[in-house]
């Protein structure tokens, strides 16, 4: 893999250093999570995206903000990248009642509905449909909004994605299917449980176009993104991207990360960290320093120690709502 | 005279979902081949030729995207209506009916709505044999953010559809196979009939028979036969499971003090228990005079033949015989 | 489409007459069918093969007796190919103790597990799993058998198509898929419900070959299942045969045909019917002549004939036997 | 001593299927994620290393296929565990398990068999919220042709999975995920538990409580605290909920007149209903003192924040109320 430095013209420099400081806002997050976890001070389980981060923040850098995203079990970065507040998801996953589910969802149920994320997923493959169903509306209502919907490689094997892929290209529906293959499905290797070499060529299966992304540059991961939705904008139908990426930590909690070798994860830490990659061609683009950079980063480490104050500070959920909520 | 108005059930199906999408954009329809088709029981027929097959929209055989298409349209602002051809095939959609549709607001801490209706038909007694004859209601009942409407007549299907189509909930709205061409009156005007209200199909003094879907026609036919031996039987159509009135069942049984609850689908596990609990948990306890008594489909497949098809589920005889033993204890 | 005339040679000329006479009886039997259900004489449903005979004959005459097939709501055709007997088949239909389901199953459900038909399918696109586990039970046990399972063109757009192809692609498995597409699924034409030219075409996103065959044409089926099938079982693994076919009939007992035209129907039935194709190809390569084919079409009618007879004079089930055969 | 040979539950359903595998080729596991990571709870630890990949199956994240292929497999010869890592996932496996694997048999006119064992962890208490933490075998029993099994002990795990393993049935086994870690005596040498044989975990005169899976656990507790006050409670773990043992439930009822139904899952719709149905249609009827109270989890999904989640369903407390309220009616 190349570093793609084409850096997309449909962003600011502006937006771009947003970008830079949003994937160590979704970095940190995930690595605090990590923390409390190992510290037994998180209740349930959850998904890290550590190393993930520019595959979230890239393409959904792209949408504007009436365009709509669904999220999987390893969604934090999706979340944030589509506008979340770092607090109130902290809070969720400290099941208060400031969280975005009021504590009800935790880790793998933060949804976001007022900014267009329709939410992670706790079912494997279960968002698909869901984005078809929303780019259906876009298009049935002629509201000229693009719905993105995320999912793993390990998700590509349900009959979810099959029959949703289908349904969105034969109805010609704005939605972009990204599919961030991170080589493993919690601990199936995508080369043992898919036979052929990339996700995307799936694709060929419903007639739409695939495409293929280093999901760890950002650039790419934006370039792409944005032509697919607009290509879905003007009514051309899906696309099938696939992200290859890696997550560093565990598939969740508990993992002895034995289906896979440390050299491994160490390849992609060392030489494809998609934040040290974005800093290098920015710092090289000339649109921040080092100096800047550090200090981003630091902003960003901030924003999550206020998070995890916010969330500290914030109160349990009352029992009364155990019952409220079930019906509108 | 508009009173004396006779439509089929199936008819009374469609005309309330032809107002509805007359009125409202949103509404709309999805489901295996209910265009020019017209659905494998002709529920739709004409539909596509009024609106469109945007909105009367054929779908792929692909029965968990139908539903999670629905899913996703209905929490983006539309109002669709799914139609499933047998209600066997919710096992194909079971993750986004009970994962996602029942689930999302409560997830989301009482964020976004999922206003869907499933229409589907259930029940045998046409000889397609065990994976097209399912009743499977009980299901769906035990699922928290599900509704659960199971019309007897024309006149109730109308009306609860109507109700089901304005709910901003999942809505699992069960059609009987046998009951589509069965006729009765029905209103031309939109009206809409409350989910969670009984109805007292008959009223009675000895016995109550609480019977759902299909079974309420046959407890009706029974409670003439019941009448001619002396025996005054009282019918209740619980109509919708969830939210199930068990107020106007109660109220029956400590007037009767005898009970007798039948559904087609397998007795065991079958929501039956549920409402035979709920007697037993309730005041109506003190009342009873004989034990409760619970009909429903026996533990079997439902077969081809239509001689053992018949034979798996309750029939009039069966109600019939239970009653007297309820009575005559 | 033109007639493929290379008769097979793993096929001996009696073989060939007997599938020719095999044809018409899968004919008749549907016919017959049609016939009671137009009458009103048998209760439920049924779906009818004709015009489908050369791709269940064609692809059934290639097994050995010890492989498998699983079938679908339209399986009368596979069933009578696999060596199950008319008569029994029919008292199914009819409801008989003698049927094969003790006329517990009828149309949609007949299975002869000793001959190797693993089942009817009452759910569209529920026998390719299945079909995946016999074919895991060979290569496991190293039982040397293959299974062949047949769908529709309809069934290729469940999920549960999907994951069984993957599967037995991931895993090399001793089966053949062979999807009859009869260009329609219900009213749902395969142009409108699927986006790529062939279904075949989907092999390409499990790393599988794809075959697309005439289904009108037996030889053909004999010689592309043939090769797929042996492949299957030298160890290679899956193949997906996609036999582009027709069925004559409406899609069930109640039918309008509204999605289609008289004048396509009259094509397929007048310039591809797959028994008069391969009576052509007998007759113009001395393998029988046309006095020959009328008697053995005779004899297939009056084995349908024996059929009925043996319905109407079966049994029908004592009730007792109602709760039986729950649980083994 | 080997009498006080203790394992936990989690050991005990892996050492039943390790013994099954060494004994029989035909037994063989699949599922996600069962190899080298040995499973998403740890049951297949170590199992891979002895029986290699073939016999322990890592399967790609497709759940139909994978139930289908097992029906397939056990059709043919197999006997397959299947792994099926959170029983919420049986949404995505319905059709295979509820309309092949249940019906398979009863369709082919008693023809073949589906020897398969699905086994699954179910329950909540882990902070998994909605999509994980379900508790779904009413819809299970509800299905003519399935056997269920929800052991409570690991001395009932492994006998009872041999049981499973050895039934030519199609069979569905929860496991309860808070139970993993529970230790109890388990033999070293392979037993079986007869599948339809309750077990009474407690004897005592005053009040039955028919409790399944972790209930049996939470009543037992309370039940320590019940004697305290004088009060002598029975505890009956029907183990097997199909076939269920109803004779001995209703024979402790009968001695004791009075009888909680105790489960985790939603109370509505629950099995708890037809337990008590069953009761109430028993010769027990008439010895009832009180009448038949259930317990059951709350019509709520299950919610994240622990404090919520454990709201959502019955505590201890819960049962020594509602046993009370039973005994002091
Ligand atoms: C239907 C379903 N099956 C299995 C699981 C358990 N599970 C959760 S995440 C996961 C792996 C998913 O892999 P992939 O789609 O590649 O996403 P990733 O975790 O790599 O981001 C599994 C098996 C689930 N949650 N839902
Ligand atoms: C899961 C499921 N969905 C829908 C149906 C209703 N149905 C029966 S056959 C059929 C069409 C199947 O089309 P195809 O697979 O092409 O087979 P064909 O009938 O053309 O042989 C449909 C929709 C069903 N039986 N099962
Ligand atoms: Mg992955
Ligand atoms: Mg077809």
């Amino acid at each position: 893999m190349v570093i793609n430095v084409s850096v997309p013209s449909m962003v600011t420099e502006k937006k771009l250093v947003e970008l830079f400081r949003q994937m160590w806002v979704i970095r940190f997050f995930d690595e605090k999570v990590d923390e409390f976890f190992a510290k037994g001070m998180i209740h349930g389980t959850t998904h890290l995206c550590v190393g993930q981060e520019a595959s979230a923040a890239g393409a959904i850098a792209v949408l504007e903000d009436r365009d709509k995203i669904t999220s999987t079990h390893r969604g934090h970065g999706h979340c944030i990248a589509k506008g979340a507040e770092a607090n109130r998801m902290m809070a969720e996953l400290f099941g208060r009642v400031t969280g975005y589910c009021r504590g009800k969802g935790g880790s793998m149920h933060i949804a976001d509905v007022e900014k267009g994320n329709l939410g992670a997923n706790g079912i494997v493959g279960g968002g698909i449909p869901i984005a078809v169903g929303s780019a259906l509306t876009s298009q049935m209502k002629q509201l000229g909004y693009v719905t993105l919907c995320f999912f793993g490689d390990g998700a590509s094997n349900e009959g979810s994605f099959h029959e949703a892929m289908n349904m969105a290209a034969i109805w010609n529906l704005p939605v972009v299917f990204i599919c961030e293959n991170n080589q493993y499905g919690m601990s199936g290797s995508v080369k043992e449980m898919v036979k052929v070499a990339n996700i995307a060529d799936r694709a060929a299966a419903y007639g739409i176009p695939g495409a293929v992304v280093d999901g760890n540059d950002i650039f790419a991961m934006m370039n792409v993104t944005h032509e697919s939705v607009e290509r879905a904008r003007r009514g051309e139908g899906p696309t099938l991207i696939e992200a290859k990426t890696y997550r560093w930590k565990g598939h969740s909690k508990s993992d002895a990360k034995k289906y896979r070798t440390r050299e491994e994860e160490m390849d992609w830490r060392n030489n494809r960290d998609p934040i040290e990659r974005m800093k290098r061609v920015l710092i090289s683009e000339g649109i921040f320093s080092e100096q800047d950079a550090a200090r981003i980063e630091a902003e960003a480490r901030a924003e999550i120690e206020d998070a995890v104050k916010f969330a500290e500070e914030s109160p349990m959920p009352p029992i009364e709502i155990l019952e409220e909520d079930v019906y509108a | 005279m508009s009173a004396q108005r006779e439509l089929t059930y199936l008819e009374a199906v469609r005309e309330c979902m032809s107002q509805e999408m007359r009125v409202n954009q949103d509404v709309f329809i999805m489901g295996e081949d209910i265009g020019v088709y017209g659905g494998a029981f002709g529920v739709t027929r004409g539909m596509i030729e009024e609106f469109g097959k945007e909105r009367v929209r054929n779908t792929p055989i692909s029965e968990a995207a139908i539903a999670g298409a629905a899913v996703g349209a209905a929490m983006t602002g539309m109002r669709p209506i799914v139609e499933l051809q047998f209600s066997d095939f919710i096992t194909i959609a079971t993750d986004q009916i009970v994962n996602q549709a029942a689930k999302n607001r409560y997830m989301f801490g009482g964020k976004g709505k999922v206003p869907l209706v499933l229409r589907t038909p259930s029940g045998s007694g046409t000889g397609a044999a065990a994976q097209h004859s399912q009743s499977l209601e009980a299901w769906m009942a035990h699922i928290p953010g599900l509704k659960v409407i199971q019309p007897s007549t024309a006149y109730d299907a109308k009306g609860l559809l109507k109700a089901a189509i304005d709910d901003d909930n999942p809505v699992i709205f069960y059609e009987h196979k046998l009951l589509y061409r069965t006729k009765g009156h029905v209103p031309e005007e939109s009206y809409s009939l409350p989910i969670g209200k009984a109805d007292i199909k008959r009223a009675g003094t000895d016995v109550t028979i609480v019977a759902t879907a299909i079974m309420v026609h046959k407890a009706l036919q029974a409670a003439v036969e019941l009448e001619k031996e002396g025996i005054s039987v009282e019918i209740i159509d619980p109509r919708t499971l969830v939210p199930l009135d068990i107020e106007t069942i109660v109220e029956s049984v400590k007037k009767t003090g005898r009970v007798v609850v039948v559904h087609e689908a397998v007795k065991r596990g079958g929501f039956g228990g549920e409402i035979a609990s709920l007697i037993a948990e309730s005041e109506a306890f003190d009342y009873l005079d004989a034990p409760i008594k619970r009909l429903g489909g026996k533990a079997v497949p439902i077969p081809y033949n239509p001689v053992l098809e018949k034979a798996a589920i309750p029939q009039e005889q069966d109600i019939i015989q239970a009653v007297k033993e309820t009575v005559f204890r």
